[in-house]
């Protein structure tokens, strides 16, 4: 098991009462994987079944494993422009 | 260099992609409206994902200058806004209007599907709410007053 | 009204749409490019017929302005203007981004169409050339360098 | 025979050395009868056939009769914008 820090966003970030979470995953784990992870957390499981995460600044899809070395974030809907 | 805690200029941003062989300038400006989903708006703040949203703004650029001969400037405020503060802007200087304009409002569509940029909006009854487009009222249902 | 002897001011244009309901603002500048039809343009000309084409702008922009909920803003320069100097501009305000998009390119379209204004342009070889879009070259044949 | 005023632009008033000349036309005449006198002055075979003629400031048919009282004017090609 591996901690991953997960920068949290706006609403996301309202949810979990943090800029950033710690979370643990297996070794070889899913972006499905760690989602789970996050919505066991208190407040978590206010999150939706699949937010966006971006893995070293790119949307990843939920069967992507996560690189070890890579910045995560939980990416609420998009509400630029 | 994309997002600005200060107001946009509009002609700052055309003056960077003009030039004497460029005679089509096309740009969008997106303004604070003073209401959103119904409800009378104040103001709004912008928060954003930062070395996330440099980055996908500098490939939005990269990209609409490759599909069409154009410059293109993009800029996008961050932090508290009133209405009638530009949001964000968008210019494409091309020899021509068609690539001017179809590279305008490309970047301006794609900055809104790419771009990790949020908008928490302040209602005149004193309540708030993150703007979440993939709601059906426009806003997240449960827009709480913290 | 739509005329102008002076420089064209963007920001004057969109201030006169702009509007705290209006918060997408799609705009066009044509500026005056260094080439034209292979040559180096050193500057031009513009002349026309002045009460058609006021008459014309006004019935284009209320077209417009009743093919989508938009408010326009449309200048035109008249006279001689240097490379670099901005020649028309066209500020369309609504609501959201498509109908200010589409009135803008529809606005300046239409200009090209229907307003009686034409262009004579001096080249850096001495010579000079009514434009005529309708000409193969861009430019009428017989450029005189009256 | 009435004698009607037609303004002249660019390079029109250019090829007829004036920017209005005068034309006499029948009681009844069209917009090509009205062309055909134009093309009759001096410098005025240079005139394209069929060139866009404005009465009262809209675009004119060929076969359009002409108003008594409407202005007339010669438009080359346009260029603006």
């Amino acid at each position: 098991m591996t901690t991953r820090t997960v920068l949290l966003f706006a609403r996301y970030a309202e949810l979990l009462g943090a800029a950033s979470v710690e979370v643990e995953i297996a070794a070889g784990a899913t972006i499905a994987d760690l989602v789970a992870a996050l919505r066991a957390l208190p407040g978590g499981a206010s999150l939706p079944a699949n937010p966006v995460v971006a893995v070293a600044h790119a949307k990843a899809d939920a069967a992507t494993v996560i690189p070890e070395h890579a910045e995560l974030a939980l990416l609420p809907p998009l509400a630029g422009g | 260099m994309f997002l600005h805690q200060h107001p946009l200029d509009l002609p700052t941003l055309i003056a960077s992609v003009a030039s004497d062989d460029r005679g089509a300038i096309a740009s969008f400006v997106g303004v604070v409206r003073d209401h959103h989903a119904g409800r009378t708006v104040l103001g709004l703040e912008y928060s954003a994902y930062g070395p996330m949203a440099e980055q996908r703004c500098a490939a939005l650029v990269a990209q609409a200058e490759t599909t069409w001969p154009v410059r293109v400037a993009l800029a996008h405020r961050i932090g508290p806004l009133a209405v009638g503060d530009a949001a964000v802007a968008v210019v494409a200087a091309a020899a021509h209007r068609g690539p001017a304009f179809d590279a305008c409002r490309w970047v301006i569509e794609a900055v809104k599907t790419e771009v990790p940029i949020w908008k928490r909006e302040r209602y005149r009854d004193g309540s708030e709410a993150w703007v979440d487009p993939t709601a059906p009222a426009g806003v997240h249902p449960t827009g709480s007053a913290t």
